[in-house]
C-alpha cells in the first residue's frame, strides 16, 4: 500500500468534481465561479498540507510512486537515443538500459535504471534490480564513451542489486566492485541522477559521478527501509521508522555534501507533471555538463578522486 | 549526389534490360519475386522480410553517397601450399572470381556515408564462402592501417565461413595479423563499427568481427563460432531454430543491436556521428594518454 | 624475529593462564577445544578443520615478521545521523570497543611479511559485525594512499556484513571513496591482495573485496553480495549448504583461488614475490604510459 | 585407433624381449651379448624406419598420443607454480590451467590447455577444449602480469575451442576474438609453444606471442584434418589425406615463418622421454624470454605487430 497513493485519493476526487463544476459551468448560464474558486483553494490547501512537509517515509512512497517517470521516461526524452545492448558475454540486461543519446545536442552516453511500467515489463525488467550483467554491460559502454570522448549521464532507480542465485553464481558483488572501479577513473565527464528509489550498493554503483543530482523527492539509501528494519529489529514492518532515521532525503543528502543539487518537483510529486519533471532534470544535467566539460580530463578525475575522499572525513573524531 | 557509372557497374546484379524477366525463389518463404524488385527492395524478400545476402558492390552502392575507393583489389592470393582438392586451389580462384566478378573476399576502401567520411570493408560471401585467406587479411589490414593514417571511423561488413582451408595456417595467421591492426587503430582513437551479415562463423567471428567498439548485426543473421553442423554432430541433438541468430545473440548480450537492411544505413549514420567529437591526437600512438591535459569533450555538441 | 610485547599483547585471545582453563566448543562439528590448543592451531578447529573468525590482532599476530605499525587507529566515528534505535549509536562503539579491545572494525597499518614490506588491512567481524562505515572507509583510504606514497604492496583481509546502517549514505560512500583510492593505487603501479574471510558480504565485498590483483579467499569462508536470508526470502526456497561458501566461488570463476589457514601466510609470502619484479615508476600517476620506453622487465629474476 | 600407439606395438614387444634377455644374462653365466646386441640394433633400424620420416597423419597421431606429455606436466616442471582461477565472472574453466610461476628463478604468468590424461580428468578439462571463460580467464592474467611487469608463457594443446551450445550462448567468438584483441598489445614478452595438438582459432588464441616455439611433432592447423576433411570433401574418415594437404608440421610452419623454432623430439616421440622433453621446451622458453625481456616495451610491440602482420605476405600476387 503507497501512502502517496492513498492521500492522493481524496485529492483526485476533488480534481474530478472541479472539472465537473467548470463542464457544468460552460453549458449553463449559471455562475459557478465562487463555488470553483472555494473548491481550488481547498484544493491548494489540502495539496500543500499533504505534500508540503513530507515525511521520509512519504518520500519513499513518492520515489515508488507507481506513476513515477522512470528511466526510460528521461531516455525518451532526449533528442534521439540508440540503445546498446548487452555485456557481451552472457545477457542483456533489460533492468539497466543504456546507450549513445543526444541531449539538447550534446552526445552523451545515456545510462538508466528502469523498473518497467506494466506487470509484464516489470518481469521483463526484473523490477529494476540490475544482475551482474548489467553492470558489466554499464561498465563496457563506459569505457565506449571515453573512447569516443562523450560524457556519461546515468538516471538511478533501483531498490537495489538483484539478490537472486542466479546473480549471486555470476559474482554480483564483482559486478558492482568492478562498476565502481570503472567510474573512478573514467576519463570523461560523469552525471548521475537519482530520480527515485536509490537503492544501497546497486544504486550506487551508477553513482560514481563528478556531479551527482537528486530529485526532490527521490530518496538514496544504504539499504530499503525494509531492509534496514528487519536487519536492525528483525521486524521489516517497522520501516518507516528506519526511513525516518536512515536520513534518506534530499535535504539530508545535500547537507551531508553526498549530493550537489536538488531538482525541485512539482506540488503533488513528479507525476504531476511527468513532462515538465523529466526536462527539468534534463536541464539540470546539461547544465552540470556544461562545466564539466570544460575542465581537462586529470583535473576532473582529480576533483572526483576528492569530491568522495572527503565524505565522512568530517564526522570522525 | 548519384551514384558513378563504375560503381553501378561493378553491382553484381545489374538490372540489366536484357535479364530483367528473371525471377528468384524466396529460399524462406519459397515465394517467386522479380529481381528488379527485389533490387528495388534492397534484397529483401516483400512477403516475409528474408534478408538474402547481398553482393559486396551491392552493398557499397546503397551504402555510400557517392563514389567508393577502393584499395587493395589488385592483390589475388597465391598458392602457397599448392593445394589440390577436386580441382586446384588457382582453378577455384578463377572460378569465383568470374562467378562474383569480385577479385577476392572482401572489397576496401574510402567512401563517404551520410557525409561523415569512412573507411569501409565489406565481405562478400559469393567468393570462397566469404572465407578469410592472406588477400582478406591483407585487404583488412591495409583499411585499419589507412583508416588509422587518416584518421577515419572504419565500418566492415563481415560475412564468411571462417579461416579458408585452401591457404592453410597462412589463413589462420591472418585472425592474428588483422586483430593487430584493428588493435593499433582503437589505441590511436580509431572508432570501428562491425556490422554482421549472414553468416559470420569461424575465424573471423573470432577476430576482428567481435573487436568493434559498437558490433551491430543485421537481422534474421547467423552468427557464431562453431558450425551450426558441427555443433549439432557433437551433441547429437538438433539445435533450436533460433540458435545463433542475430536476435538469440542480443538477449545472450554478445551484439549491440541487430537492425533491419532498410533501417541500416539511417542507423550507420547516426553511429558514426556519435564517434564525430572524439578528438584523435596527432600523435597516432595514444589516444589516451596516462596524463591528459586536453581539455574534456566540450566541442561534441553538434 | 620475535613477536614485540606490545603486538602480542593486543591480541584479543592472550593466552592468560588464569583464564587458560577456558573450554570452546566448535560452532560446527560440536567438538569442545581446550582455548590455547584452538590458538596453537591458529584458531582452526583440530576436529574438524572449521576456521574460527579470527581477531584482528591474532591475525596480524600470526602474518606479520615482527613489528606491526598501525595507522589511523586513533579515528573513532562520531554519530553522524544522531542514530537512536535500542541504544544509542555512540552506545554501541563504546561497548564494541570494550568487548573487541579495537577502535574500529578495521586495523591498518605497515609491517613486513616473510621479508617483503607490505600495507596490511585486518577487518574484525567482533566490531559491529565488521560493518563499514566513515572510520572503517577512512581507514581502508589511508592505507592505499600511504601504500601507493611508500611504493608498498597492500594486503587487506576482508570480513563485514556490509555497510554500517547507523552511519546511512556516509557508510553507503565509503565503497565509493575506498574504490578511488584502490583504483589510484592500482594506476600508480601498485599490487594488491584481497584476502577474503569469513563472512564477506555486501558493501564491503562490493567494494575493495573484489577490486584486488588476486583474489584470495580463506577455506569455507562465506563470500557474496546479498546475505543468505535475503536470498532466501526472496526465492522462497532453502538454499544449498555449498552456497556462497570460497569454494562454491572458486568453481564459479569469482576468486583467484582458496586457501586453508595454515597454508596462508606461506601463500601470502609466494603471491608478494611475484609481484617484486614490478618496477614501480616515479612518477605515481602511470604504471603503463602509452608510449613506455622503459626495459622490459630484466630483473624479475630471483 | 592412434596409428603411433599401432606402431609402436611391435617395438614395445621388442623391448620387452630385450628386458628379458638382459635380465637373464645377468642371472645365468650364458653370453647372450650378441644376442642382445643383434636385438638392439633390430630395434634402433625399425625405430629409425618407423620414425625417421614421419607423414603428417602420423605426426597428427604423435601429438595425439595419450602418452604425450600435456600441458599440466610443463606446469609441473616449472620451479613453482600458484594457479589462478576463473575468469571472475562466470566459471573456472579447467581447460586451461594458468598461474604465476617461476621458470629458472624467473618470474612469469604460465598458462596452459590441458586435455586431461584418464577418463575423470579428461571429463573435467573437457577434452583440452577450451569455453569463453577459458579464454577471458587468460585475457585477465594477461593483463595481471602486465601490470606486474613478469611475461607471459603459453602452452598450447587443444582440438579446438569447445563447440558447444553454452560456448556458443556465452559468445565462444567474441572470447576468442578479445583474447586475441587482449596478446596483441600486451605490455610484456610472450612466449608461445605448441607442445601437441594445435587446433585453429582456440589454439591461436594463445599464440599471438612474440616468440613462437614447437616441438618437432606437434602440428598446428588451421582446422582438424577431421574437419577440414568434413568441409572440404564431406568425409571425415579423409584426415590422413586432409592432414598432407594443410601443411601442418614444424617444419611447414617453419618454413612458412609462422613457427620460430623447433625444438627437437627424442626418437619415437615426445612421450619416450617426457621430463627430458619438458626440460627442453622450458630450456627453449627461457632462453627466448633471456632475448625478449632486454628489448623495450614499445619496441616489443612494434615487433610483435610486424612479425604477424607480414604473414602471408609474400604469397599474394
Ligand atoms: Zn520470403
Ligand atoms: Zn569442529
Amino acid at each position: 500500500m503507497n501512502v502517496i497513493v492513498e492521500r492522493e485519493k481524496g485529492l483526485l476526487e476533488l480534481e474530478q468534481r472541479i472539472a465537473e463544476l467548470k463542464s457544468q459551468a460552460a453549458q449553463q448560464p449559471v455562475d459557478m465561479t465562487a463555488e470553483i474558486e472555494g473548491l481550488e483553494a481547498k484544493y491548494a490547501q489540502i495539496q500543500r498540507d499533504i505534500f508540503g512537509q513530507m515525511s521520509p517515509w512519504q518520500r519513499v512512497n513518492m520515489a515508488r510512486h507507481p506513476k513515477r517517470p522512470l528511466g526510460s521516461d528521461y531516455l525518451a526524452a532526449l533528442d534521439v537515443f540508440d540503445e546498446l545492448h548487452g555485456d557481451r558475454h552472457f545477457r542483456d540486461d533489460h533492468a539497466i538500459v543504456a546507450g549513445f543519446a543526444k541531449l539538447k545536442g550534446r552526445r552523451v552516453m545515456a545510462i538508466a535504471q528502469d523498473k518497467g511500467r506494466d506487470t509484464k515489463e516489470k518481469v521483463r525488467r526484473n523490477f529494476g534490480m540490475p544482475a551482474p550483467e548489467g553492470y558489466r554491460k554499464v561498465n563496457r559502454l563506459v569505457r565506449l564513451a571515453a573512447h569516443l570522448r562523450i560524457p556519461v549521464i546515468t538516471f538511478i532507480d533501483t531498490s537495489g542489486a538483484d539478490p537472486g542465485i542466479g546473480s549471486e553464481e555470476r559474482a554480483q558483488a564483482e559486478a558492482i566492485a568492478q562498476s565502481l572501479y570503472e567510474l573512478a577513473d573514467a576519463r570523461g565527464p560523469i552525471v548521475a541522477t537519482i530520480i527515485g528509489e536509490g537503492g544501497s550498493g546497486g544504486a550506487l554503483a551508477l553513482g560514481l559521478a563528478d556531479r551527482v543530482l537528486m530529485l526532490e523527492h527521490a530518496v538514496y539509501s544504504v539499504a530499503s527501509p525494509e531492509g534496514a528494519a528487519a536487519i536492525l529489529w528483525g521486524d521489516a514492518a517497522r520501516a518507516e521508522e528506519a526511513a525516518t532515521r536512515l536520513k534518506l532525503t534530499s535535504d539530508d543528502l545535500l547537507q551531508f555534501g553526498i549530493v550537489d543539487e536538488v531538482i525541485p518537483e512539482p506540488i503533488g510529486g513528479a507525476h504531476r507533471d511527468a513532462v515538465g519533471t523529466v526536462a527539468r532534470v534534463l536541464a539540470a544535467v546539461d547544465r552540470a555538463l556544461d562545466e564539466l566539460v570544460q575542465i581537462p580530463v586529470d583535473e576532473l578525475r582529480d576533483r572526483r578522486y576528492r569530491k568522495f575522499r572527503r565524505i565522512g572525513s568530517g564526522t570522525i573524531s | 549526389m548519384a551514384m558513378p557509372e563504375w560503381l553501378r557497374l561493378r553491382r553484381a546484379n545489374p538490372i540489366d534490360p536484357d535479364q530483367a524477366a528473371q525471377w528468384t525463389k524466396c529460399p524462406k518463404c519459397a515465394a517467386m519475386i522479380y529481381r528488379p524488385d527485389l533490387a528495388a527492395n534492397l534484397w529483401v524478400c516483400p512477403t516475409c522480410q528474408h534478408h538474402f545476402r547481398m553482393h559486396a558492390f551491392d552493398r557499397i552502392s546503397l551504402l555510400v553517397d557517392s563514389d567508393f575507393t577502393e584499395i587493395g583489389g589488385e592483390l589475388i592470393p597465391g598458392d602457397p601450399l599448392g593445394w589440390t582438392d577436386k580441382v586446384p586451389y588457382p582453378q577455384k580462384l578463377q572460378r569465383d572470381r568470374e562467378k562474383s566478378k569480385l577479385t577476392e573476399g572482401v572489397v576496401c576502401g574510402f567512401a563517404s556515408i551520410g557525409g561523415c567520411p569512412v573507411a569501409l570493408g565489406v565481405m562478400d560471401f559469393n567468393f570462397r564462402g566469404g572465407t578469410m585467406g592472406t588477400v582478406v587479411g591483407e585487404r583488412i589490414a591495409l583499411l585499419f592501417e589507412s583508416a588509422r593514417e587518416r584518421k577515419l571511423p572504419c565500418i566492415v561488413f563481415t560475412a564468411s565461413g571462417g579461416a579458408r582451408m585452401e591457404e592453410g595456417m597462412l589463413a589462420l595467421m591472418q585472425m592474428a595479423k588483422t586483430t593487430l591492426t584493428v588493435r593499433r587503430f582503437h589505441d590511436a582513437g580509431g572508432y570501428y563499427i562491425s556490422v554482421l551479415t549472414d553468416p559470420t562463423t569461424g575465424g573471423v567471428s573470432a577476430s576482428f568481427a567481435f573487436q568493434a567498439d559498437v558490433v551491430v548485426a543485421e537481422a534474421r543473421a547467423a552468427i557464431g563460432f562453431a558450425g551450426r553442423r558441427v555443433i549439432e554432430q557433437t551433441i547429437r541433438q538438433k539445435l533450436p531454430d533460433n540458435f545463433q541468430t542475430a536476435e538469440f545473440l542480443l538477449e545472450k548480450g554478445a551484439i549491440d543491436m541487430v537492425v533491419e537492411r532498410h533501417e541500416l544505413k539511417g542507423r550507420l549514420v547516426r553511429l558514426l556521428d556519435y564517434g564525430l567529437g572524439a578528438q584523435r591526437p596527432a600523435n597516432g600512438l595514444a589516444a589516451q594518454p596516462a596524463t591528459d591535459t586536453r581539455p574534456a569533450p566540450a566541442e561534441s555538441r553538434s
